[in-house]
């Protein structure tokens, strides 16, 4: 990277030009860069917690019996890790930290059309998670359900269900506030020339996203109020016994997380779309397609969800109809994966931190994307539900795809806003360690799980002892890169060599304007007369 | 568009519309859960719906079709510039919200009394069918009633501040937007009424 | 064995290998392009991007068409093999599995019972799921069958084992705190081997009643008999035995007696075992008389 | 984008007396069907009186008779959705 221009940063930021400052001046603030900034603290605080939780978790597996904890504090533990890295870190992540930090920018906007709702969106979000971290130390302990909660066991445990479950009620009425509000903003606040067929492929993805958010999420609202009424009041509308069918809380539950995995995974595609003809100095290849396909996803993805639930004893023509619609979401998939490598074809590309997780990204991907379509098939899933091979199958797309696209976009847009960045060198080791732990502790549980190793297993067979071991050796392999990259990235942005307005040579809006940018973001009104990948428009060589 | 000064009228008014589509999937659920329970306990729906206060529901229908209908002519009054009209009239949507949530207290009260609530004996006793009618009932009224309590408190916000002046003709995004989400809660009582009452 | 048995695994592998197949195919097609790409483009060597193309229409048809017909075929197979899985043969062997928190019990049509599956080799069998209390999962991966164990729900698998051997038999549903440890086999046998495992009902006459009621309500699930530690403490030496319980948050230490077995069984939550969660639901349907057949039975058990 | 409609159409209150006369009129309609109408044939008919009286609500005392396109798209979208959850659903309950 070469800055590519050399003008001193302005003295006059969103950092410091609001007239207010100290703390309050942050947690009170509707600027829709410090609403970012801390989101993206608070997620990635919770990632690091969720990270240390599935360390503990791969340490106890790493022999059979019991190595550092007991049962009971075992399933609490892939509970917690579950719901924290789901609804605390992977749902909100990208809208809330790049969606809130980026789209307005790019689409030449001074914020979101309802900037006290976003900050009230922050608050929610941190008010649910304060609630479900309460749940942990109060009442009958940290809830042992798993992420999903099923019933009829989550309404016989002694356990703080109600009480978390509550907790993530509220994360999900902050998810729909971010999405009413990022779905009125794309709509009401373009500036001019922002034309949709010029709109930056990751503000198409966060428009795909917040759709699924606005639909789907009430659905989440509602099954959790059930959970509550079931505990509480005795409803009994999930309890065989009183003419409940608990397959119906399965539907209600996946109605919302499916369409909620590509809440986590459509944002990060939309990282990728901009940051490989970046450094591939190339438009990107077929943007309509990849624009119209976040949308197929969003929309066919609604559609899929009785995947979940092909051993349930759910009727088998439900298993064909969802299972043909599985197969339907992946083919939108396929085809943003052949346009991002077809982007390469006779670009000028360089190998920089944020490229390299983009590339890992298409590969973990696509590894993750083909599992899932053995268990989208309905013969295969029976023998993978519910073992090791799901476990792997979805830190494979979240972690290999939605996580190590937040990497990426963290390498690429964070020194926009410090107006200083990491050193490449320990980026590229870090990055390195983090691939190779990642596809050992992530391969070898897909392995267990073709073995038949099921998931949520405190204790195991002696003849799936090896694997795990090496499942855990590489976890701390990726927790080595990861420490890595902590380091390199945050000293970096704190007394890093400092960066020009456009370090990357990107043609988004983002890149045309100072760094750090001013808090009304343009000085006057832009209007736009190229597209976001259009390097010769934008003067770019 | 980006000039912090300007208000974006048909923005906020777009807004509220999304956020009404999350109220109708959040009760979309329980119509969901509804119609599957229908599906499965036919006779046992039409018997336990027999047993509901036609009266009551009948009541509370034309109560907040007419509250509905005043909201609506609050929205017109404001844009005629008759300050005085809106704030009477939203008062009267208010009191007919306040009415119906009093016929919903007599009724629950009623059905209590005779051992009709979630996890009761009687119901504990009776078919599972019943059961799972009224405990669907109880939560979809009881999700409407907490709609009608904060669609009543919205609009009492909006008559005050229209009584100030904040909200007149030139800026009505509030009265608009607050009289949106009271249809919202008439709209489903429009559907509660005949799945429950009318039992179908 | 049979190597012409339709079993199972023979009717889901080929799928497994089929949908691997191509995946690994196209896997190594990516990342070889991609690579190839990256070191054929990259700046040192291609400092200017030399083609500046944003699109080709019929490479766009071509890619969305290719994997439309590849994941189409992946769905007709993967169904056609999940019809296998549901069509019983008909003359299967019925047996009924229980599952409870956290055990099985497999039931024959003669009435035995029995915590392992037996079953005669060449014969498929029918087994039907029935739950006590929460959902469990009836899962074994040498037949590559699982079947959710739902409350209140008829579920049903079958498999045809086509070799003697013992296979793993897990609980695939996330049940709590003994969920992991919710594991038995399936123990193929030869048919005459089986007929006379099967006739042989008084299997354990020595053992007495108490052992066979320990079984059967799923006691065994968690306390063991042999003095090691499950979910709830063994029932090896527990005559007698002065054990420390907590009652209502107050810790004392009883002699185990017939009243204390009995309150154990009924009031499981009243005197909860120092060190042990309170997790043991109450078991009213064992009369007074099984529970002195139990007691008998611990008297025994040194 | 501010070509989006912004204005906002006036609605007299003899058309919304008018709706309103209506939505009684229906309501009792469907009383009179609950009433009397045989078996399982109020299902739908006492359904459709209630999507009409929907209709109306929406279209005049909700303005969306006079809102832009956009709106309205967005509105079947969000119907469309909720319908497509249940009607999934009921591949599983009707044929389990
Ligand atoms: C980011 C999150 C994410 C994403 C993006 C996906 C994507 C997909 N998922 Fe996954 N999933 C995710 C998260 C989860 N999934 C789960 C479980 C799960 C199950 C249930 C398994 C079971 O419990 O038995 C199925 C059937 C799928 C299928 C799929 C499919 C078909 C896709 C497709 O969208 C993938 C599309 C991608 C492809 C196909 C690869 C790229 C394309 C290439 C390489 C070109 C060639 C391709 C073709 C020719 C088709 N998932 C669970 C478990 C929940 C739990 O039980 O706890 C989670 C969390
Ligand atoms: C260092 C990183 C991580 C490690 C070592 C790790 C480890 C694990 C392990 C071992 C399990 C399985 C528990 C079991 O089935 O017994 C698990 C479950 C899970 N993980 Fe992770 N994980 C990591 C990161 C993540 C991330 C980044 C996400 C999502 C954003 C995630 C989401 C989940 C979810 C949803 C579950 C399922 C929980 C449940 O079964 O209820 N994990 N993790
Ligand atoms: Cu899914």
């Amino acid at each position: 990277m070469k800055p590519t221009d050399q003008t001193p940063p302005p003295a006059a930021s969103f950092w410091n030009d609001t007239g207010r400052s100290g703390i309050t001046a942050w947690l009170f603030s509707t600027d829709h860069k410090r609403i970012g900034l801390l989101y993206f603290f608070s997620v990635f605080g919770f990632f690091l917690v969720g990270v240390v939780l599935g360390l503990l978790l791969r340490i106890e597996l790493m022999a059979p019996g019991r190595t550092i904890m007991g049962p009971q504090t075992y399933n609490a533990l892939f509970t917690v890790h579950g719901v924290v890295m789901v609804f605390l870190f992977i749902i909100p992540g990208f809208q809330g930290s790049f969606g809130n930090l980026i789209m307005p920018i790019q689409i030449g906007a001074r914020d979101v059309a309802f900037p006290r709702l976003n900050l009230f969106s922050w608050w929610l979000y941190m008010g649910g998670a304060a609630i479900i971290l309460t749940s942990l130390f109060t009442g009958g302990g940290p809830p042992d359900t798993g992420w999903t909660f099923y019933l009829p066991f989550s309404s016989r445990t002694g356990t703080n269900v109600s009480l978390a479950v509550f907790g993530v009620f509220i994360v999900g009425f902050s998810s729909i506030a971010t999405g009413v509000n990022f779905v009125t903003t794309i709509h009401r606040l373009r500036a001019e020339g922002m034309t949709w067929g010029r709109l930056p492929l990751f503000v198409w993805s966060l428009y795909a996203t917040a759709w699924v958010q606005i639909l789907a999420t009430p659905i989440l609202g509602i099954t959790l109020v059930l959970i509550i009424a079931e505990r509480l009041l005795g409803t009994g509308l999930f309890d065989p016994s009183r003419g409940g069918d608990p397959l119906m809380y399965q539907h209600l539950f996946w109605i919302y997380s499916h369409p909620a995995v590509y809440i986590m995974i459509l944002p990060a595609m939309g990282v990728i779309s901009d940051i490989i003809p970046v450094f591939a100095r190339k438009p990107i290849f077929g943007y309509k397609m990849i624009a119209f396909s976040s949308l197929a996803i969003a929309a066919a993805g609604s559609l899929v969800w009785g995947h979940h639930m092909f051993t349930s004893g759910m009727s088998d023509t439900a298993i064909l109809v969802f299972s043909f619609l599985t197969f339907v979401v992946a083919i939108p998939s396929a085809i943003k994966v052949f346009n991002w490598v077809s982007t390469l074809y006779r670009g000028s590309i360089s190998l920089e931190a944020p490229m390299l997780f983009s590339l890992s990204f298409i590969l973990l991907f696509s590894i993750g994307g083909l599992t899932g379509l053995i268990q989208g098939a309905a013969a295969t899933d029976i023998h993978v539900h519910d073992t090791q091979f799901v476990v792997g199958h979805f830190h494979y797309v979240i972690f290999g795809g939605s996580g190590f696209a937040f990497f990426a976009a963290m390498h690429y847009w964070l020194p926009k806003f410090y107006g200083r960045r990491y050193a490449e060198k320990p980026a590229i080791i870090a990055w390195a360690l983090m691939f190779v732990g990642f596809n050992i502790l992530y391969f070898s549980m897909i392995v267990l799980g073709l073995e038949g190793m099921p998931r949520r297993y405190y204790d195991y067979l002696p003849e799936f002892a090896p694997l795990n071991l090496l499942s855990t050796i590489g976890s701390w392999i990726l927790a080595a890169g990861l420490v890595l990259l902590l380091v390199n990235l945050f000293r970096g942005l704190r007394s890093g060599e400092r960066v020009g307005s456009n370090p990357w040579g990107g043609a988004t809006l983002e890149w045309s304007i100072p760094t750090p940018p001013p808090t009304e973001n343009f000085e006057e009104e832009p209007v736009v007369s190229h597209g976001p990948y259009d390097f010769r428009g934008a003067g770019i060589p | 568009m980006s000039h912090p000064t300007r208000k974006d009228h048909a923005g906020a008014k777009l807004g509220m519309w999304l956020f009404l589509f999350t109220e109708l999937l959040l009760f979309g659920g329980l119509f969901l859960l509804y119609g599957t329970y229908l599906a499965r306990y036919p006779r046992e729906f039409a018997a336990a719906g027999r047993e509901m206060h036609l009266g009551f529901g009948t009541a509370n229908t034309v109560i907040l079709i007419t509250s509905s209908l005043m909201a609506a002519m609050a929205v017109t009054a404001i844009q005629r510039n008759g300050r005085r009209q809106v704030v009477y009239l939203l008062g009267g949507t208010v009191l007919c919200g306040a009415v119906f949530l009093f016929n919903k207290y007599l009724e629950w009260s009623a059905e209590i009394g005779r051992g009709i609530y979630p996890g009761s004996p009687r119901l504990a006793a009776g078919p599972p069918g019943e059961s799972v009618f009224y405990s669907l009932y109880y939560l979809t009224v009881g999700l409407h009633g907490l709609h009608v309590l904060i669609g009543g408190t919205l609009l009492t916000v909006v008559a005050a501040r229209v009584g100030r002046g904040t909200i007149h003709a030139g800026d009505f995004a509030w009265l608009e937007n607050g009289a949106l989400y009271w249809h919202l809660v008439d709209l489903v009582w429009i559907f509660i009424f005949p799945l429950y009452y009318l039992v179908l | 064995m049979d190597p012409n048995l339709y079993t199972t695994t023979r009717a889901v592998d080929p799928i497994f290998m089929l949908i691997f197949g191509i995946s690994l195919v196209l896997l190594m097609g990516i990342t070889a392009t991609m690579v190839g790409f990256v070191i054929r483009y990259r700046r040192s060597r291609a400092p200017e991007p030399t083609s500046q193309v944003a699109s080709n229409i019929w490479l766009e048809i071509v890619w969305t068409a290719l994997p439309t017909i590849i994941v189409m075929g992946m769905f007709y197979y993967g169904w056609a093999g999940y019809l296998t899985l549901r069509n019983v043969p008909k003359d299967a062997l019925e047996v009924t599995a229980t599952a409870r928190m956290w055990s099985w019990s497999f039931a024959y049509a003669n009435g035995k019972t029995s915590p392992k599956l037996y079953v005669p080799v060449g014969k498929p069998v029918l087994v039907h799921l029935v739950s006590e209390d929460v959902i469990h999962g009836f899962y074994v991966p040498a037949f590559r069958v699982k079947r959710d164990v739902v409350p209140g729900m008829k579920n049903h698998v079958w498999f045809v084992a086509d070799k003697p051997g013992s296979s793993d038999l897990f609980c695939s549903v996330y049940c709590g705190l003994g969920h992991s440890a919710m594991v038995s086999t399936v123990e193929a046998v030869p048919e005459a081997e089986f007929q006379s495992w099967l006739s042989h009902v008084e299997g354990e006459e020595k053992q007495g009643e108490g052992r066979e009621l320990l079984e059967k309500n799923g006691c065994l699930g968690c306390h063991s008999l042999d003095g090691s530690r499950k979910v709830g403490p063994t029932f090896k030496g527990i005559w007698g035995r002065n054990v420390t319980v907590v009652t209502g948050g107050v810790e004392r230490t009883i002699t185990v007696d017939e009243a204390y077995v009995k309150r154990s069984i009924r009031e499981p939550a009243a005197d909860v075992v120092k060190g042990y969660p309170s997790v043991m639901p109450p078991y009213p349907a064992l009369s007074d008389k099984d529970i002195e057949e139990i007691v008998d039975f611990f008297k025994e058990l040194k | 984008m501010a070509s989006e409609r912004t204005g906002s159409h006036i609605i007299g209150y003899g058309t919304l007396t008018a709706v309103w006369i209506a939505l009684l009129a229906l309501t009792a309609l469907t009383v009179w069907v609950a009433l009397n109408a045989p078996g399982i044939g109020h299902v739908w008919g006492s359904l459709a009186i209630a999507a009409a009286k929907g209709g109306l609500v929406i279209a005049f005392f909700m303005h969306m008779r006079y809102e832009g396109r956009l709106l309205r798209w967005l509105l079947f979208v969000a119907l469309l959705t909720l319908a497509i959850f249940i009607g999934l659903t009921f591949f599983d309950v009707l044929y389990r």
